[in-house]
């Protein structure tokens, strides 16, 4: 029999591809049962997130991403976490300082002086691209080992990483093949879920699909509980079915200091805050105001950004095509 | 008293502004451009759509098609944000827009970036040495993918020896590597893609027949040697240095009253006036 | 450097892989202007639809099928024709009573007297799943040249296809990859469209948006058009992008005898009547009253069908929940 | 008069009824089944649903998720139909399904087949020789995949010699293949899965630990030997042959006046009599 010649390898470790032992998991653990998965953050991350997982998230803290879980993930000090940087921006810098991160699968994220102080403590980085992370995922989430993809070839990113460059059986020509990702848990926020967690996303993402199928464990958080009686009359609006999600939050602002289209406009002010902090070093005392210094993510609201800014955010979101089923 | 629009060029205007507009003068009416969501790289599409391309169509990283953005955007709210992705023909995600410029429909991508070498190569990631004390930067993001994707990709960046290096530190996102015929294609990358243009406030480089850069024309307001003198290395010079174009008082009104309103993007670096003798004065900040 | 081991190879031929010379076709064929591509059933299936292709097109002649456009394509005696047959019931035997099949990959497809007969005229049948061939689509619509896949392994249906059985480089065992597929040109039928080519689809399907992306040209054929305006007013509805579609054909009743979902059930006595002819083996007759008796798809409504019968399947669709944007 | 539903055993049903409610009652509470999208498959079901399981949920191939169908069906019209996809969770396409079932989400298939061996391989392509004068059918459709890629599955045939064949003339869709330990796997398919049983109107067959088609239960109106005479091998047979359940009333009126209500799919086969002495009487159609 033939022979495909492996080109190049890329040299550093990556999270282990397994698909049949994946597949064992969602056997055993997901629930195929309508049954309530509703749940009040700080248990759904008790529960959901353990120290040492590899941790994925769709978007980021400041567009439609599950901003509170974050934070939350943070409160609890969860440890050790193998992050998923994809289009991440601030979050990554967010969890190394709450001493959450071990390892980062990079697509692009935010540099600061953490980064260098973090690499000097011993994270490491893996360097990919977002796309050949949301491959890696798109991968997961069919079940197969790795997927061809005609980027990342060429590039440094490519020998700090779990990519491999074949001679492809069908054409002969070099070709790139990057691993399936199977994320331990991810952090979905969505405008709306029912209490089973069949969810809907409106406006463009990222990669929020292929994100919750890949995982083990999925969180949703929502901006809205919706009845199931309205799922039914629209299936179409349907992107993340209940099948795979393990809980949903529901978290009005869940994407603060961010921007959730269609229900309010970013923070500016906050946002801004966050670049400040990173740049002037200052996430400690960011984590201590958003973070440490509040039970949960209802007391943080209340009392750092307060009602009177979240309506103004609310009513800022004017834009509604599109938006609401 | 308000300068009135018009079409003759402009006596005022900032580095970055002259920048914007050269790419949007190239900017081709009836293309696809896979561009950043925010900051020059739009601005340069949009004004290039106000004019003489307006046929020309953007999609961004989270597979938003063709919209037409609410302007200004919030601050750092280029992507999976209301405003940017209002009226588009369709709203996708990562994946979908990756889809895309993999089977060709990409036909240009417009980046902003850090530091480039000869070959157009492009580095986001990190200065020095890599595995030892280097500093780190971003990460390539969605610059990777439509390095490598898009049929042709206009860099944009600032004339500086730190940023034009012989070799960048780090290839993030892919020219053409080691310059060598076939070298993309070796590496996997789909066959006749690669850097097409990279425009700086000071210059405009293309790529010779050997895949090296090339400067082409020079701004008004600068000569060849000022340009060379900010470079870590030679690039091929072509038979004949054009000279960069001028904004026009319409394109800076566009600019300054519709896209870039707080200027963010714009007002940043030197002033260029031209004085009545015709001479440059440069404003530095 | 390291080899993969090819473990079993599939011996028949198949729809060549080149995803380098689809991406040049892309680029120098494909309108990224918002031009109109409105035109007559006629005029497109002339222009787009050419002798040899390979030919696909999404769901089938009961179901949100481009039932008229395949009409069209026979009317014109599309000669020569490689038929993508996933999810296809009668279709290619619709195609092969016509004369315009020569070869089909067959995924499921209603078999006959007919079947038999082609085949000893010189028909060429390729056997795969339907799953194996939207699989194929996909790998097309990626831009790469295969995909791994979980399922045809061990079947003969492998022996007969271009499949690969190949040692994953990333666990070792064993993995089926499938060769992607471009076909020159595919027919898909819409709810609604835009003159642009802006297509959205309600309710399940199979493929249609792998479909679009991986073909060299697409016909689309809608049950309404819309306004550009209504496309801009809910992007989330869009399932088809504008710049992949060569030409838009208005065609109401398009799925006929078959159903679209929210518009019309389908007629039950018109479908029964296809299996009718095949089991009784009279599909020329079949196509002499459907087809080639009449000029156009409006001449075979207005004299076969009866615009009372149109109202009264228009009538049955009561379903309307999730249908309209 | 019209008979009275109750839970007792019916005296009067057809072999295709006791085929359906056979494998209803294997449905599990809290699992997913990938089901073709109408005929019996369907039925069983639905009818488990609406009896002891009711949290079992099915997809069909369109990715059509836990819909609460609008029945009857229109004839043929079983997927990618308004009825069938009534009131569904999501509406998805086969990718869908076909990853979903990819990466385990499906617990149980349930497949209608035109012809089964001993290994449980399923035909539906082609009998006689392949290359030459053989008789072709329809093709796999979806089995191919469920039978893959679902964790069990879960076969529906007639009794008939023709349909237990020792080996089938064409592998559509894969079983045990040759029957060797691992076979499955050293063909790509994903670990642990494969059929779990074959229920014809006579009889329930499991597999042996050697993955050998194993006659577990009979009908109570055919004797093991009838069976057995209906199939071109021999099956493993179970230590104790069990019987095969009897539709209760109440499941025949849910079958005949929600499910299949023009008999399309029950009305079909032999119809079976329990005569007052508890004998029965095989009224052949």
């Amino acid at each position: 029999m033939s022979v495909i010649q492996v080109l190049a390898e890329g040299t550093l470790d990556f999270h282990p591809v397994d698909p049949d032992g994946f597949r064992e998991y969602v056997r055993d653990h997901k629930r195929r049962a309508l049954e309530p998965r509703l749940m009040g953050i700080r248990e759904a991350v008790e529960r959901f997130v353990q120290d040492g997982d590899y941790l994925a998230y769709d978007c980021n803290f400041f567009m439609r991403g599950p901003s509170a879980l974050l934070r939350e993930v943070i409160r609890q000090r969860k440890k050790d976490l193998w992050v998923c940087g994809k289009f991440t921006y601030v979050d990554s810098a967010l969890l190394t300082a709450g001493g959450c991160a071990a390892k980062i699968d990079v697509g692009f994220q935010m540099a600061g002086p953490w980064l260098r102080r973090a690499l000097d403590d011993g994270l490491k980085i893996y360097e990919y691209s977002n796309v050949v992370m949301t491959t890696r995922l798109q991968a997961g989430s069919m079940g197969v080992p790795f997927l061809p993809i005609r980027s990342f070839g060429g590039t440094d990113g490519f020998k700090y990483s779990g990519a491999k460059l074949i001679e492809d059986p069908y054409t002969g020509q070099p070709l790139v093949i990057v691993p399936a990702l199977n994320p331990d848990v991810s952090l979905i926020h969505v405008q709306q879920a029912d209490q089973y967690g069949n969810c809907r996303v409106f406006g463009t993402g990222i990669s929020h699909v292929e994100c919750a199928l890949a995982s083990k464990r999925v969180i949703i958080s929502a901006e809205e509980i919706v009845d199931t009686e309205e799922i039914r009359r629209d299936p179409g609006r349907t992107t993340i079915p209940y099948y795979v999600v393990d809980a949903v939050v529901h978290a009005p602002f869940g994407c603060y200091p961010g921007e959730v289209q269609g229900y309010y406009a970013s923070d500016s002010e906050g946002v801004l805050e966050v670049f400040a902090s990173i740049g002037r070093d200052q996430l400690d005392a960011y984590l201590q105001k958003y973070v440490y210094d509040h039970e949960d993510e209802q007391q943080m609201l209340d009392r750092v950004v307060g009602q009177e800014k979240l309506n103004a955010l609310k009513a800022r979101a004017t834009i509604k095509d599109g938006y609401h089923p | 008293m308000t300068s009135q629009p018009s079409s003759e060029p402009a006596s005022q205007f900032t580095e970055r502004e002259a920048q914007i507009v050269n790419v949007a003068h190239m900017v081709e009416n009836g293309k696809t451009y896979w561009v950043a969501g925010g900051g020059s790289p739009l601005y340069a599409i949009i004004l290039a759509k106000r004019s003489a391309a307006p046929q020309a169509q953007y999609i961004t990283e989270d597979g938003c098609i063709a919209p037409e953005p609410d302007l200004p955007l919030d601050p750092i709210m280029t992507m999976v944000a209301a405003k940017a992705g209002y009226r588009a023909l369709q709203w996708g995600n990562m994946n979908a827009s990756g889809m895309h410029a993999q089977v060709g429909l990409m036909d240009y991508g417009i980046l902003n970036t850090l530091q480039v070498d000869r070959w157009g190569n492009v580095n986001s990631t990190a200065t020095g040495d890599y595995e030892g004390e280097g500093r780190r930067f971003n990460g390539p993001g969605g610059a990777d993918s439509i390095a490598a994707l898009c049929w042709r990709t206009i860099l944009m960046t600032d004339q500086q020896k730190r940023k034009f290096v012989d070799h960048v530190d780090f290839v993030s996102s892919p020219g053409f590597l080691d310059g060598s015929e076939g070298a993309r294609e070796r590496a996997g990358l789909p066959r006749n893609t690669g850097p097409y243009k990279v425009v700086t406030p000071w210059a405009v480089f293309g790529y010779d027949s050997n895949r090296h850069l090339r400067l082409e024309e020079v701004a008004p307001w600068v000569t060849k040697e000022q340009v060379l003198a900010e470079m870590s290395f030679e690039p091929t010079l072509a038979p004949e240095i054009g000279v960069m174009e001028i904004p026009t008082e319409d394109e800076l009104n566009t600019l300054r009253t519709e896209l870039d309103v707080r200027g963010q993007t714009s007002d940043v670096g030197a002033w260029i006036i031209r004085n009545d003798d015709r001479s440059w004065t440069i404003a530095a900040p």
